[in-house]
């Protein structure tokens, strides 16, 4: 027989109403006789409806990892296990999914057995970082069920000072917007600072992620230090037949409204015979019409990626945007695909050396300058990577012509190859 | 002998993903929704996929886990993936296995939509099930909000997607959005200072704060901190890395909802989100006073914006004056940034809706 | 016979050329036999031909006024008068001209008298400010010709930490677009504040500058600490028939491209019997529509003003604009214009007692918030004074409840009036 | 006894107006522009008035004055005003006078335009004429650069006016405009520390300075100042208060070109304007590299822009990037803002014209 239940009575208020219920799962979890991790979650309910009850976590940090690894784990000792003695152990396992997060019902079936086994049964798909949350072991469980998912072929994902789990969209495995082959970029970038994700040693967290077409699915603009996104650099696609359809049954005045005076350059105009004209030169890849025009409308074939760096949530001094450091940057050859990974390696250099502690790459950025940065991982400055000029005389402009040569430098080799 | 670690990072996803959609990969050419929580993607091959979106609660036991992989296995070919926002995707390979999985997914109480226009599912933090410095639960928040926008995620009525999500704390491990629940906190911390000599690292928690407020100082002849609570600007900051200076409380620790996040690059470039309403109270486990208002956001929105208009491109069309008008809450002080580069949040021109 | 004239090889260049040249002016009167500012202007030239071969400049300041005034005059002194003593002394007088800048023949010829007898002979209508600046009166000189004009009807014109001249557009006098009796305000402002003007003892600077509507012409937003802008409430006003005729001339396509797809917050559309329908709700008031068709459009009747304030140039921290703190305000009867005489006083005596030395309203108001500057003046929040709300959560929000209710407040008081 | 000034402060402008415009006052319904430089506003009442506008020199010797004044009382009913641009402007009540007005002016060195979608005056300020801190000489830098584009001035070809301003310090008495063309300093400031005592008060100095680069120091045991030079954006602001700061020099005081500016309301709110070029040589009397380059934006923009685009909306639709390869000006560091609130000028967005 289990121990003795606690009263739920606010969480019991959860289990109403047509959305899957967390508080119903946990306890299914908390009724299963005989399993190892049930008293621990008698015991969680018990201290969240504690939580519940009095407003306040109790949840505190602590010291956790496996063998070989710094971080990973995020660790929690309960602060009323005197009370809920059976969940004072309840450290998450952060485990990386496969790019893009597709699974097998093998591999899910196989994963709840190694959790159900060493852990409490409750698993979030995913975190907000892409990791699979494998949430509730003890501290004397945390090793076992590490190296049963290692040799499944997973590994842990990051925490702490470090690379952190990345994400990619679901992109080229099934949306007709994907420029990019996201699931390659993604492992190739994670993979190869396996080193700096697992021996945390860098000034703060440095996260990627990797949007196939500007719609950017994952965020990454806002959310990731190291944003890759999918575009292409000559002419949209258009399917004329297919425009002349689109109009033909939503009408004129539709695909005026809600296309032509949508366009943020008013790129778009429509002809007298319902074909769409687009000025390619000034259309700035918003996805916009391609969208709304899926049949009719499709990226270039001259595909690549932009890489904004820096970007972040609130703490220290307010979210903050990635910006472009590569307008655009062709990954097809292996070399091209070596690059992207080396201007990463030179990224996290330059972060490593020049952050201060507990400092992100944006926040970097803003302290020394984007140009100071661009300079710093070696690349050219280039006018696409700022909205706009500089409003504010306050700047010593001293060696501008230095400056400007190598500007027509690099217009003459540009114009020689 | 210890066990070292096979450094295998992000595994290969061709060996779990859909056979279709591995044999098709980048050759995709259109996609259609069928219906609300459908998609249907074809490929240049010809091949088509269907996919069918469920809510799920993120936080799953083993059970909903092996129902879902019981459904993928009768229902669906045996593939799923999840979204960024924890909604479950089952892939099939011809029409007819749509229905079918719909049903199935419904009778095990798996909403299905999320797609297209619709709210789709309340991306989400840890909060009191896990975190160690949440002013809520997340979990119970968004449990609470999607059992009143039920009808919103099934149906693809709104002008355009909605993504909404929430944060325990002013970290803000909630991703931005259309729409962002998080906690506010509107008292400076209260030390307690017995502790702080041996828990904090006194020079890091002062290197912290956003606005210098903390100083060292002795307290009862003990090397504690003070704050200087007129600066304080209540963010949390200093509490993770010094948990002595108690943030959270069940009183003051509110909540705020922000609006016009905008993250994908159509039409206008990205943005953030801005402050609406706070001071809401961190009610459990229903949180009714922020239904309320999320529902009366949503619900002017869907009357007067044009179709594809996300909330911020609604928003700028009419004007926030505007928006404070439709949706009855009120402006105050607060609404006026101050913090860093708040001289671009004002109204530096004569452009006024009357 | 006059002293010996100095080369101006340099200056002689700039006597070429279709523009009228400013050096065969100031030639003109270095060669004016016998008149008192031949010496002093062939001395000027010489001093301004060294500057050019140097470049560099050769003024310094120092301390001049007329009796009861603080301000007014800019004094100039050579650090070259032993080269070129005849200019060692080479003050200006700023003196206000009538609003709008107008004059007759007669009060011009009046003025220039004045100068032949007490000052250069050198005028500039205008200063960047909107004074006559008299150029080049001797420090013996000076209280004579401000004397004079004193007696002829003008004022000294603001320097120094001060009230500043004002400027108020052409406007009602001869534009359609006025939407303001825009010397009214300018001269009750300044006249108003003559003291603050004439004593110099503010923080800084403060300028007004008033324009009939929000074309703007005089530059408001951008230089004025007290920016006042003629507007309307009601709907704009729509003659149909020109509109038509407008179409008829210009034909739809233009129409569409250069007015319907210009407006910011498209409240425009075109009905397909060629007539306007206008989203009077959307319309921001911008004046493009207004401006390109002056025939068929206009300014609605419930006219008024829109105030902002804190614009100013770059010292010390930048170029800043000035930003709305009333919305609208009437201005038909004695006692309306008594209030914004009145809020312009609060705002002087809030800047007089919070801004730091050398401290501009719009720096003043960067370093203590909009909100604290508007509670500080006595007015009360309003959405129109932002672009948008805050984004970050960096604020302590503890008394929300309460000023929630001024809001709830306020509507409750304007829903019952 | 002393004269005790009487305090009438801005004249009455009804006793010097015009009377047509006095007699109509606020009562005006529309204007046309029959020609370059000529306005004619047609009253509610039926009354016109014709306006014909010339530019001036802006700093006028009594003859040129008198000049313009025997041209009013002999062609124009007696009347002038002048424009914010230092443009006179002339009123006739009849259009049978406004072509021998024209005729005089021209005969007399003015020329007439400067209206409508022209190249205006060139507003200016003090320079070496008067000023105490000037870098270089306003009046000869517009004289030179008027009589390059008098034909722009006398004719309506642009897309939309263009406004220039110039400004012989960084401080920019010059007001904002399209096109701005201002002194740039590219040395921090020389200190003739013998003076430094006697003639500055040193604390309102240091606190002058944007970035505190200026620290008291002694020097040669007296008391003067330091310039940390790595920290110092050569902005000029300590010298006015303590002109022993030389930051003007002959060599390193530059010329920049600033573009995109925009007051009006019409269309997109006001905005300032933005570096494009700058390290151009003070070369007096004719800055010809100043006028190359000017020339040349003002050319790529009559060519590519469309009707009624201000430079800053031809700018806003075109892109930066564009703009730099269409004026053929170098893009370098310095463009890259780093000024406080510079995030906002970078491009956080996939929006880029390939
Ligand atoms: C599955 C998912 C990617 C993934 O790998 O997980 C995804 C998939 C698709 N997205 Fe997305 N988006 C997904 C999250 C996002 C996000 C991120 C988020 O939810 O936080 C964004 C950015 C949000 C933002 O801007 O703040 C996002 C912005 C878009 C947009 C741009 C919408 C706009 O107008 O601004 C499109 C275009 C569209 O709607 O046609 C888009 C379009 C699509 C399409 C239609 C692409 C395609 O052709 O297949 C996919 C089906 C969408 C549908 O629901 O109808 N997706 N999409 C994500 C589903 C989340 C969910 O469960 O609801
Ligand atoms: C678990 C997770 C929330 C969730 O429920 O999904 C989470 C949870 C925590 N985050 Fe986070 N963050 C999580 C995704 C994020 C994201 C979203 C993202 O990665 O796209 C962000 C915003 C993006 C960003 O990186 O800025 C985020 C921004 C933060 C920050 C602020 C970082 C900053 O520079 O602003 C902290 C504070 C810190 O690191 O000191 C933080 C800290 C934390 C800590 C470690 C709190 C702490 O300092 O002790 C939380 C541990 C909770 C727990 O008990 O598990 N977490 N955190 C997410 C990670 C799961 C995963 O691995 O998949
Ligand atoms: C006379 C003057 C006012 C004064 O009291 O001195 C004036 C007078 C007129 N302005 Fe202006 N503006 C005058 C300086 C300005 C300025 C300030 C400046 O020059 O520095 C601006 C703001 C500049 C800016 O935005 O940076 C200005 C922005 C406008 C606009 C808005 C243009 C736009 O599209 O952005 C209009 C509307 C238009 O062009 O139809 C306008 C329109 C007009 C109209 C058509 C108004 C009317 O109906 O009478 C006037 C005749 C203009 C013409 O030249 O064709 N006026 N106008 C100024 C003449 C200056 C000159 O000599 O060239
Ligand atoms: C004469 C004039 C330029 C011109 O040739 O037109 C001028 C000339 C001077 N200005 Fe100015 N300013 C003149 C209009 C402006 C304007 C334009 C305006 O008023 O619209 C501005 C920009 C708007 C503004 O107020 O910010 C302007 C912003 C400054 C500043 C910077 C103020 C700031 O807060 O950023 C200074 C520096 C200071 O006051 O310390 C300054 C200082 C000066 C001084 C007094 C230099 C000094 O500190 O010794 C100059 C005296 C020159 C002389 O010898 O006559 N002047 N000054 C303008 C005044 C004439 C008049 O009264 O009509
Ligand atoms: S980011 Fe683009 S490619 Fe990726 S899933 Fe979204 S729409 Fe498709
Ligand atoms: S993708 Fe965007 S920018 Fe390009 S044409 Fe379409 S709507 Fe315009
Ligand atoms: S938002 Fe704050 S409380 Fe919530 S999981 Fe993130 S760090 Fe923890
Ligand atoms: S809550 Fe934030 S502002 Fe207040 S003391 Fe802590 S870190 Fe500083
Ligand atoms: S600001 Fe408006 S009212 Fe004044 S002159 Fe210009 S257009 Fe006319
Ligand atoms: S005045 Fe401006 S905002 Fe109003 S309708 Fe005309 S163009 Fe649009
Ligand atoms: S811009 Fe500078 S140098 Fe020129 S008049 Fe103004 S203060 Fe003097
Ligand atoms: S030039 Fe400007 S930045 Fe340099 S020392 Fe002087 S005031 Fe400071």
């Amino acid at each position: 027989m289990s121990k003795q239940k606690h009263e739920t009575p606010m969480l019991d208020q959860l289990e109403s109403g047509p959305w899957p219920s967390f508080i119903t799962g946990i306890k299914r979890l908390a009724n299963d006789e005989g399993k190892t991790y049930q008293d621990t979650m008698i015991d969680l309910l018990g201290q969240l409806e504690h939580s519940y009850q009095t407003r306040k976590g109790y949840w505190k940090g602590g010291t956790i990892s496996v063998m070989g690894y710094g971080g990973g784990i995020i660790p929690r000792f309960s602060e009323v296990g005197d009370k809920y003695p059976a969940s004072r152990e309840f450290h998450t396992l952060r485990i990386m999914p496969p790019a893009g997060m597709h699974y097998d019902t093998k591999i899910m079936r196989e994963m709840c057995d190694v959790w159900e086994k060493h852990g409490s049964g409750l698993i979030a798909f995913h975190g907000q970082s892409g990791d699979i949350m494998f949430q509730g072991a003890r501290s004397d469980k945390v090793q076992d069920a590490f190296d049963e998912f290692n040799k499944m072929g997973f590994d842990l994902g990051g925490a702490g000072p470090a690379v952190r789990t990345g994400m990619s969209c679901v992109g080229a495995a099934r949306c007709e917007q994907s420029c990019a082959n996201e699931q390659k970029i993604l492992r190739l970038l994670v993979n190869e600072f396996l080193d700096d994700m697992h021996r945390p040693a860098l000034p703060y967290k440095f996260k990627f992620k990797v949007s196939g077409c500007p719609n950017d699915c994952m965020n990454s603009i806002e959310r990731a230090d190291f944003s890759v996104i999918g575009t292409w650099r000559d002419d949209m696609k258009v399917d004329q037949d297919a425009v002349k359809a689109f109009i033909a049954e939503k009408g004129q005045k539709y695909v005026i409204d809600n296309v032509i005076t949508r366009c943020p350059t008013q790129a778009l105009s429509l002809n007298d015979d319902d074909t769409l004209a687009v000025d390619n030169r000034n259309c700035v890849r918003c996805m916009h019409c391609i969208n709304v025009m899926t049949k009719a409308l499709s990226p270039g074939d001259d595909k690549g990626v932009t890489i904004l760096i820096g970007g972040k949530r609130t703490l220290k001094i307010g979210d903050l945007m990635g910006t472009v450091v590569v307008p655009f940057m062709k990954l097809e050859t292996e070399e091209e695909y070596e690059k992207i990974v080396e201007l990463a390696g030179d990224i996290i250099d330059f972060f490593a050396e020049n952050a201060l502690e507990h400092e992100r790459t944006g926040e970097m950025i803003e302290r020394i300058g984007l140009a100071n940065f661009i300079e710093g991982i070696g690349l050219e400055v280039d006018p696409n990577m700022i909205a706009e000029p500089r409003q504010c005389s306050y700047v010593n402009t001293g060696n501008w012509d230095e400056e400007a040569q190598k500007w027509f430098d690099r217009k003459a080799e540009e114009r020689a190859a | 002998m210890p066990r070292t670690p096979i450094e295998s990072g992000v595994p290969d996803p061709f060996q779990y993903m859909h056979p279709v959609m591995a044999k098709n990969y980048g050759m995709w050419k259109y996609h259609e929704r069928p219906r609300p929580g459908v998609l249907c993607h074809t490929a240049k091959s010809g091949d088509k996929v269907w996919t069918v979106r469920a809510g799920t609660q993120r936080q799953m036991d083993l059970y909903t886990i092996r129902k879902l992989c019981d459904i993928a296995d009768e229902y669906a070919e045996g593939h799923i993936r999840f979204t960024i926002r924890s909604n479950i995707e089952f892939m099939v390979s011809s029409e007819a296995k749509v229905q079918p999985l719909i049903d199935k997914l419904l009778k095990e109480g798996f909403p299905v939509g999320g797609t297209g226009p619709s709210v789709t599912m309340i991306s989400h933090t840890q909060g009191w099930l896990h975190c160690d410095i949440p002013g809520t639960d997340a979990s119970g928040v968004v449990k609470a909000l999607m059992d009143e926008l039920h009808e919103e995620f099934i149906k693809e009525d709104m002008p355009n997607r909605v993504h909404i999500a929430t944060s325990c704390c002013q970290i803000n491990c909630g991703g931005q959005s259309d729409i962002a629940i998080n906690i506010q906190h509107t008292k400076p911390p209260k030390i307690n200072h017995d502790l702080v000599a041996n828990v904090c690292e006194r020079p890091a928690v002062v290197a912290r704060c956003p606005v210098a407020a903390i100083r060292p100082a002795l307290v009862n002849g003990k090397p504690s901190l003070e704050v200087d609570e007129k600066k304080c600007i209540c963010c949390g900051a200093c509490y993770p890395p010094c948990p002595p200076m108690q943030i959270n409380d069940p009183e003051h620790s509110k909540l705020a909802i922000w609006v016009g996040g905008n993250h994908s690059n159509a039409r206008s470039k990205p943005s953030f989100q801005k402050l609406v309403a706070a001071g809401l109270p961190n009610n459990p486990p229903r949180w009714p006073e922020v239904a309320a208002i999320l529902k009366k956001i949503l619900h002017v929105y869907k009357e007067d914006a044009k179709d594809w208009e996300r909330i911020s491109d609604w928003v700028e069309r009419i004007g926030w004056p505007r928006f404070f008008e439709l949706t009855e809450l009120p402006f105050t002080k607060f609404h006026i940034d101050d913090w860093r580069g708040a001289r671009r949040s004002l109204n530096s021109s004569t452009h006024i809706r009357f």
